[in-house]
C-alpha cells in the first residue's frame, strides 16, 4: 500500500471538492488549497479536458488580473468565480466564520487580521470551502463570537454563494442549506467520529459508521508529488520544499 | 506636482487628517513612515486599501493612530500585527472594521464624486453592526423586499503610496495596481515615493501610459530608492521577511518596538 | 477564449441580444460590421459606449437594430449620422437617450455585480424625463431631501472591439482605453478584433501587463488588420476622413446606403 | 489700429473668461475654445505666473487621461475641472440646453448627436460657458424642445456648477443665476444691440449703450498669431492652417 501524507489527503479531498468548476480563486497564504487546484487541473488535463481556471492572489504565475486588488470582487461579482476558500479562527454549526477576534468586540482578547473579503465573497461564490487544519473546539465552536460572514442568510437577502464544505485536519463535512448545518462525509486516515466529535464545539449530522476520506491512488499521487508540487513551488516554494523534504522522509518522494 | 523630499512631503500631513495607504503587495511607502514619526501630526483615521501591516503597525505604535478602517491588518508571515493588537486590547484606537470591497465601494464613490456605492453581500454580520455609516436600504429597482447595503464614500484627506517610477512631469507609473490610482482620484493631497525618476514622459507611448497616474493627481513626489523596504514591489524586489520577523519580535512590547524604531535610518 | 475568424465570431451574436459597441476613437471593430449584417441577427439593443458613430449608423441601416441606448450618434466632422437620423425620423428605432456617464455608470454598476448606482446631475432633464428605467430617489444618508438618480446596471450579451494586439493565450492589449475593459467585465460574450496577435502573453512583464484585459474576459479574437478602418486606432492609424465623407454622402438615401454596403469587400 | 479677425476677438474673450481656473477641458471639436485655453496658459506664462492645465479630448499632446473615456466626467465629480465649454443646437434665456433634437421627442423633425456628457458636467463644472458662433433666433429660442441639460436647478438639487457666460459671434452674455437668466455684457464689432436683439428668441437684460467687446492688444494678438496657433496646430492642423491663411489674406500674419 502507497502511504499518504496527511497534507496529501487534504489536497487531493480538495481537488473532488472543485471538481466541475471553471474557475477557482485562492487567497494569498493558502498552499494546501492552490494545490487542490493545481492538481485537479493537472488531472483533467491529463484526461485530455480542460481544467479550472486558478487565480492564486499574490502570485506571479497565477495572476490573471489587471485592475487592481479590487478586480477579484468585481469578478466574483460577476459571476465568474466559482469557488474560493475561506479560513476563520472560528467557525460555527451555522457556518458562520469570524475573522475578527474572540471575546467582546471592538477589545477582543484575541484579535485576528480581520474579515478580508469574507463578508462579499461568501454571499456571491457558489462553492465556499472552509478549510481549517486545525480541528479543536476552540476553532470549532457552538457560536462565533463575531460574524465575519454568515453562513446563511434569510429568504429575501441576495444570495448566489454560500458555504459547500468544511475540510479540516481530521475529516470532511457538507453543508446542508435546508437544515442549515454540517453533515459529516467522511474521516480522515488515524481519525474517528468519537476524537472529531470531541473536538468540535458544534453539533453535526453524521453516519453511524461515517466513511474514510477516499484516498488518492498510485497516478493521483505521482502527478502530485511531481508536476502539481513542481508548479506550486513557484507561488509557494518553502511550502513545495517542505512537503519534498517530508515525502522524502517517509520514502515516498517519486523522482 | 512638485519634486520634493521626504521630510517635506510629511508636512502635508496635520493632526486629525484621513490617510489612505495601500496593501503591503501594492506599494507601501515605508520610507515615508520615520517621517510621518518624525512629523508626529496625531489623530490620524487611517484607511487600509483595504488592509493594513507594518506601516499600520508602525503609526499606531508611535501613538499617532486614532482610528483605523480596514478589512485586515497584519504582518502576513510573520503573524499578527503586535502593537496593532495590543492597542485594540487596550482600546487606544477606534476600529472601523470593513470587507475589502467595501473599501473599494467607498473609494469608488469618492471617484465617480456619488454620496454612496451599493454593495452586495454584508448582511447579516457584525461589521455591518458595527458600522452606524453604512446604511441598509431595500432597493429602490426591485419590486419587493432586496435589502442592499449603501457604503458611504471615502474621501481621503491624504494617500501615501509608492511606485517604480515616476517622471519629472510627476505622472507616476502604477503599472497593473490600479488600487493606487482609485486611492489618488479619492484624495485632496497625493504623497508618491518611487524607485527612480524619467526625464522622458511617461505619457509619451501608449505602452507606458496605461500604467500610469497622471501628475494631474499627484501633488509631490520624492526620490526614495528601495523605499517598500522591507516589503517588496511589484517587479523589482521582494520582500524582506526576515526583517519583517525581526520586527514582529521586537515589536512584541512597546519598549521592544521603541528601540526597534530607534535604531533605524532616518531618511 | 478561442482564437476565431470573422464570420465565426458574429455567430456569438443572436437576434434580440444587447451588444455594447465603443466610442469612435476607442477601437471600432468596423471589421465586424459586414460579417454582422451578413450573420443577420435582428432586433440589436446597441449600447454605444458613450456614443456612436459610422459602425451603428451601417447596422441600423442595415435594419439589425431596435433600440440605440447612447449619449450622441454622429460621424464627427462628417457631421449627422444619415441612417441613424432617418430612422429616429421615421420612428422605426427606440431611442434610449442617455449622457456619458450614466451609461458608464450602468456598465461600473454590473462590472461591481450591484443593481445600480447612483449619479448626481440629471435632474430636471428630459433626459431622465423619457428613461423609465432610472429611477430618483432621497440619499439615504442625505439629512433630508437631496434627490439623486440611480442608474441600473448595464449588462450586455456582448461586447465588440478592437484593439491593436493579443497574445495566443487571448490577452488583450487595451492600453489606456479601460471602458473597453469596462465593457468586457459587464459583458457575457465579449469579441474582439486586433491588428496582431503575439506569441509571448502580455501578462509576462509589467509594463505591457499595465494595459491588458486578460483572456478570463474574453470569448473570441480574430485578426484583423486595418480592422477599425476607416476610423483610426490610437497609437495605429489615423481615421481616413475622406471615406467616412464619401459614407456620409452615400448614405443620404437608403439606397445610397445600399449601394455603399454592397461595393464594400467582404471580410 | 491692429486688424483683428472676427474669431480672434472670440478666443480672446474665452481667455479672459477662463482666467483663474486651474483646470479646464475642452471638447474633441472645439477649436475655438481650445485656442482660447491655450492662449490664456501663454499670457500666464509670459507673466511668470502657472497657466491653467488644459484637457482636450481626443487630443493626444493634451490628454492627460489614462483611464477610458469615464475619467473626464469622474474627474468632474471630483471637482478637478473648473471650466468646460458646452454649445447646443438650442439655447434658451434659463440657459437650458438642447443638444438632442427640434420638434417632439423621440421623432425629432431635426435630430442632432445627442446630449454627451452635458446633463453630468453641466451640474459639476462651476464654469460652463455657453459657446455658439451662430447667433439666430433659431438657436437662441425662449425654450428649447428638449433639455439635454437645464441652467438651473430647484433648490435641494446637489450643484456644484452650471452657466457663466454664453459667448456668440455677436456679442458675450453673463448669466445671472439669482434672476435667472442672461445679461447683455458687450457687443463684438460689427454687430450692435438692435440687431442682437432681433437675432435672439429669448429676452435678456441689458444696458442702453452696452459695452464693445474688449479688443486684445498687439502683444496678445503676436502670441495668439504666433505660439498659440503653432501649438493649436498639433490638435486641430485645419483650423490652425485656415486661420493662418485668412490672417494673410487681410495682411494681419505675424511672420
Amino acid at each position: 500500500m502507497v502511504e499518504v501524507h496527511p497534507r496529501e489527503v487534504l489536497i487531493c479531498t480538495i481537488a473532488r471538492l472543485l471538481d466541475g468548476v471553471r474557475h477557482v480563486a485562492v487567497g494569498a497564504s493558502s498552499p494546501i488549497p492552490a494545490a487542490g487546484a493545481i492538481l485537479l487541473r493537472a488531472l483533467k488535463e491529463k484526461a485530455g479536458a480542460i481544467g479550472p481556471r486558478i487565480s492564486i492572489l499574490g502570485s506571479v504565475d497565477h495572476n490573471f488580473f489587471t485592475n487592481g486588488s479590487a478586480e477579484l470582487f468585481d469578478c466574483a461579482g460577476q459571476g465568474r468565480i466559482d469557488a474560493f476558500f475561506l479560513g476563520g479562527g472560528q467557525i460555527d454549526g451555522f457556518g458562520n466564520v469570524n475573522l475578527v477576534g474572540a471575546g467582546d468586540y471592538p477589545q477582543s482578547s484575541v484579535r485576528w487580521p480581520g474579515s478580508f473579503g469574507s463578508a462579499y465573497l461568501y454571499f456571491v461564490v457558489p462553492r465556499v470551502i472552509l478549510f481549517r487544519e486545525e480541528h479543536t473546539s476552540r476553532v470549532f465552536v457552538e457560536k462565533v463570537d463575531f460574524v465575519s460572514a454568515p453562513g446563511i442568510s434569510e429568504d429575501g437577502v441576495f444570495r448566489t454563494g454560500g458555504p459547500y464544505a468544511l475540510l479540516t485536519g481530521k475529516g470532511l463535512f457538507r453543508f446542508d442549506k435546508s437544515r442549515p448545518g454540517f453533515e459529516l462525509e467522511s474521516v480522515h486516515p488515524g481519525h474517528d467520529l468519537a476524537e472529531i466529535k470531541a473536538a468540535t464545539g458544534f453539533r453535526f449530522a453524521h453516519g453511524e459508521r461515517p466513511l474514510q476520506t477516499k484516498l488518492p491512488d498510485r497516478a493521483t499521487l505521482d502527478l502530485l508529488r511531481g508536476r502539481v508540487l513542481d508548479e506550486l513551488a513557484g507561488t509557494y516554494p518553502e511550502f513545495a520544499v517542505q512537503m519534498q523534504r517530508e515525502l522524502a522522509q517517509r520514502g515516498a518522494l517519486v523522482s | 506636482m512638485v519634486l520634493s523630499e521626504l521630510r517635506a512631503m510629511a508636512k502635508h500631513v496635520e493632526a486629525g487628517m484621513r490617510v489612505a495607504l495601500p496593501v503591503d503587495y501594492a506599494g507601501v511607502s515605508m520610507a515615508m513612515t520615520l517621517p510621518l514619526i518624525e512629523r508626529g501630526a496625531g489623530n490620524l483615521d487611517l484607511v487600509c486599501v483595504p488592509t493594513g501591516g507594518l506601516q499600520v503597525d508602525q503609526l499606531v505604535g508611535a501613538g499617532l493612530v486614532r482610528t483605523v478602517e480596514t478589512s485586515a491588518v497584519s504582518l502576513g508571515e510573520a503573524g499578527g500585527a503586535p502593537r496593532f493588537n495590543a492597542a485594540v486590547k487596550e482600546g487606544t484606537i477606534k476600529l472601523r472594521d470593513a470587507t475589502c470591497p467595501a473599501i473599494h465601494a467607498g473609494l469608488m464613490a469618492a471617484q465617480k464624486g456619488s454620496p454612496f456605492v451599493p454593495m452586495r453581500g454584508l448582511i447579516g454580520t457584525d461589521l455591518l453592526r458595527h458600522r452606524d455609516d453604512w446604511r441598509v436600504i431595500d432597493n429602490p429597482l426591485a419590486d419587493k423586499g432586496d435589502p442592499i447595503v449603501l457604503i458611504p464614500a471615502i474621501k481621503p484627506d491624504v494617500t501615501i503610496f509608492h511606485a517604480p517610477m515616476a517622471d519629472r512631469f510627476g505622472n507616476v507609473w502604477i503599472g497593473r495596481r490600479r488600487e493606487l490610482a482609485a486611492m489618488a482620484y479619492a484624495s485632496i493631497t497625493v504623497l508618491v515615493t518611487v524607485e527612480r525618476i524619467l526625464e522622458e514622459s511617461l505619457l509619451n507611448n501608449e505602452m507606458s501610459a496605461a500604467g500610469v497616474l497622471p501628475a494631474l493627481y499627484v501633488t509631490a513626489v520624492a526620490h526614495a530608492p528601495k523605499g517598500a523596504w522591507p516589503y517588496g514591489l511589484w517587479g523589482e524586489y521582494s520582500t524582506d521577511t526576515v526583517e519583517i520577523l525581526r520586527y514582529a519580535k521586537a515589536a512584541r512590547t512597546a519598549e521592544g518596538f521603541a528601540d526597534y524604531m530607534a535604531q533605524m535610518e532616518p531618511a
